[in-house]
């Protein structure tokens, strides 16, 4: 259950359905880095609700081949340049969603439902070009009142980073509830966090009203700083001068290879 | 104006449009609506809930990110801001990119929550600092969220007006376009015909320019709220406030 | 916002939708003790997903008019006379559900939909005699897939007991996340506590990790022991001997009688 | 056998049920499963995963009373029980009430999880100690949850077995009843005939009687498990240990 996170990142296998979190919940950025020196393929990735830099390197780096999600934003570090020339090359398939509407399909898997309905939506061109939401009447009503059927968003895996975890795989994560929704809507989840700590986190009833089970977990890796260079809601703020490094060279494929060989292949980390 | 007191107008100017609502939610990269409804809530007690969204600090939401969405299903979210890389004269936004879709160029980040909240908070408010032709379009390329619906459509919710950083507009539900109401100091209604992309009623002779920010309104965005806002937005208070 | 357990029952209005919890995530039986002592009439009462002594004692003292549950059991001391007397003098409307129905139906109301469907159910005689399921066809589904859809459960308010709450009206649950649910469902909540306590609990991320946010919280009451008999989560185990005088008394309407004039009229509690 | 000794026996008898089981949930009131279900895990750490449902801590879930719910219908729980008032030869079962609803003489607490929990998880073992035709009925009087379910419903869980306190019987899923697998001493194949109201396959020669527990797995027991037991099931601990 406790790994490295080379091991970690050893599992997630090419083709995967990989859930991975909006920037404020924690994203897995170490795991990130060592996924793409592993060269993993094809991966179909949902951001939930929305991505942002963790995708954009995925999708520069090649590792991406469809990306499921409402929104990619670098914040105030846009546009996302690899993002954008995949998209002008057609090299990855979009599902585009809007964000209840992945927060509903991940909540049937999570419920064991073929789908969930929701409201709003009804005449966006998002739901025109969705490939798989159906809409249906209410059946609870007599009118003509149309609700939007979205069907279970069923993940292999939910990748996130989270402040601690215990031993036995149980990990601590607050208030941040959508990774609670998104790891058990997944088969499994793997987790980095800032450290390892002693004891049972479900022993104790303050702490365990934050805690995700490990009968979800199937492995966890120490990562201290493991969302660098993005900040960490249980740690510290975004690395700015990075950002802005990373957003001067990566309008080019060349600038942003020589990215990845600086800070991913020689993992040169400040 | 210098541009640090034409934002601070525009967040005087939103106060004031929140000052009826219990409950306002602001998204992470919204500074001036985010420093609006701070204000509001400081100047008034009203809005008594601000949360901003990606804020740990700021936000009192506990249940995880789709909290957010089952309060606006439910009705407990009074207020709610929306831009748009183009919107257009029937409220239409538009956050996926210029172009046809899939393959648009440019392709922005995407729809967000927006084709969802858009349906379900009473006062949208479209704010968009940017006042051009380039955005204000006759017709979006894509509809990320509409802004009117068939009648049959289950909608409690829609698009109360548009803030630009010449005007302010109102959204005419029935007629289903928007109306000038006011024009902001260093504009006028020429220069708004000028740069705007859709049409939109407006009264020839009496379009009133928009109200100086109130002074007592304005010591309180700078004595208490000032240091909030820097908590929450740090580079944009940088550029507004002189610490 | 904080008030007393007088003030707080008074605000439960004749004819009230009213959400209460099993005994495992904390009854307010303080409140339910001033809830007859007020003579509350026609309650409508939803166990979530059952209920216990709380529903017998208001049952028995004529509160109630429909009771909506998945089952009341008063555990080791059942039968439940006043109930079953309720039952077999048809003085209260029964809607039988399953405990899953209740959560989801609490569920769809919590997201503002009108309807969520259910996995289960099909061929069960609660289905046939619940009045508001309806049996629909998975749209997702090419082959006959039939599946249960539950509508909203839209309770007037919902009452429990806690551990603690700040003055603003934030209450901490701790994992009972049911109460957060079953709040989030209904338009209000009236909250006893076992202590208010100062500051604001959102301010420490631990604790926030189990708060229930003041913007769904109506009412605030310091109650200690507020279970009492019962036994609380956070606190005291069941005072049995009381339990068993119940038991032992309730089997007539006289004797129940008396149990109300000496435990809740005259206000005995050890 | 005395009490004590027959219950202990049950414990063993189905904590062998549940040795190929990762997560076994069981109902608060219900400690003899319970019991078998600590017993497994201290023996053979398998399953992994036990859940007593009310019990603060023996209960590792964290997301509300519906999470058992949404586990069930992921196939994340293996094995469950159920009782009922009265139990039939297709194996449905009745927590209702005798008589007819709603005004059944007497009503049962009700349905609780059953009729969801029953079509979910794999193996539902039947548990019920008293054997008698007031139990064992022909056609309950209510289906609180149906044994069987026509093909085209989506049914993933059933019942495994029934065990009383004179039998254990596996259910024979396509044939839609019950068969006598073992005879617990005391008891016999004409007491079981006798006592029982619907009909079930059985060996008429060769029923075998219900193996004897294992000495290790007792003073695992009686040892380790003891504790555990007392802590969630005080007086049911009194009953059948002398601590």
């Amino acid at each position: 259950m406790i790994m490295k996170i080379e091991e970690l990142a050893s599992l997630i296998k090419d083709g995967c359905k990989l859930a991975i979190p909006a920037d404020y919940s924690g994203v897995a950025m170490a795991v990130t880095r060592e996924l793409i020196r592993q060269k993993k393929k094809k991966l179909h990735i949902i951001g939930v609700p929305t991505s942002g830099l963790q995708s954009e390197l995925l999708i520069g780096a090649g590792c991406v081949s469809v990306l499921e999600s409402s929104a990619l934003t670098l914040g105030e570090y846009n546009p996302a340049s690899r993002f954008s020339a995949a998209i002008k090359s057609g090299s990855i398939k979009l599902i585009d969603a809007t964000c209840p509407a992945i927060h509903a399909g991940l909540q049937a898997s999570q419920k064991g439902l073929p789908f969930m309905p929701l409201r709003g939506i009804i005449g966006s061109d998002i739901l025109k070009n969705h490939p798989d939401w159906k809409v249906i009447q209410n059946p609870f009503s007599q009118d003509d009142d149309k609700i939007v059927a979205i069907p279970a968003i069923k993940p292999d895996v939910a990748l996130f980073h989270a402040p601690f975890a215990d031993r036995e795989g149980n990990v601590w994560v607050g208030r941040r509830r959508e990774l609670v929704h998104m790891t058990q809507a997944s088969k499994t989840a793997y987790v980095s966090v800032e450290k390892i700590v002693d004891g049972n986190l479900l022993d104790d009833e303050t702490l365990a009203a934050g805690v995700l089970p490990n009968l979800y977990v199937g492995a966890v890796a120490e990562a201290p700083s493991g969302c660098w260079p993005l900040s960490f809601w249980h740690g510290e703020g975004e690395d700015k001068e990075h950002l802005d490094h990373y957003k001067a060279v990566a309008g080019t494929q060349d600038g942003f290879d020589e990215y990845l060989q600086q800070f991913i292949f020689d993992g040169e980390i400040p | 104006m210098s541009d640090a007191s034409s934002k601070k107008a525009l967040i005087c100017f939103i106060a004031n449009l929140l000052r009826d609502c219990n409950h306002v939610a602001v998204g992470a990269s919204s500074p001036i609506p985010g420093a609006a409804a701070l204000l509001a809530k400081a100047a008034w007690s009203s809005p008594r809930h601000v949360n901003i969204l990606g804020s740990v600090k700021n936000n009192f939401l506990t249940n995880g990110s789709q909290e957010l969405f089952d309060c606006a299903a439910q009705g407990r979210i009074d207020a709610f801001f929306l831009g748009g890389g183009q919107i257009d004269g029937s409220a239409n936004i538009n956050l996926m990119g210029r172009g046809e879709y899939p393959n648009n160029t440019p392709r922005w980040p995407g729809t967000f929550g927006s084709a969802y909240l858009y349906f379900l908070i009473p006062k949208v408010i479209l704010f968009r600092e940017e006042h051009s032709r380039r955005v204000l379009v006759d017709t979006v390329d894509f509809v990320s969220a509409p802004g009117c619906s068939a009648p049959e459509t289950y909608r409690t919710g829609g698009p109360y007006g548009l803030l630009t950083n010449k005007a302010f507009f109102k959204f005419e539900k029935e007629k289903g376009c928007f109306s000038l109401k006011s024009i902001h100091a260093g504009s006028s209604l020429e220069d708004i015909l000028d740069n705007t992309g859709f049409d939109f009623l407006y009264d020839k002779e009496n379009t009133p320019a928009t109200p100086e920010p109130n002074p007592e309104l304005l010591k309180v965005l700078e004595n208490e709220v000032s240091v909030k806002i820097r908590d929450v937005y740090p580079q944009f208070s940088d550029t507004i406030f002189t610490h």
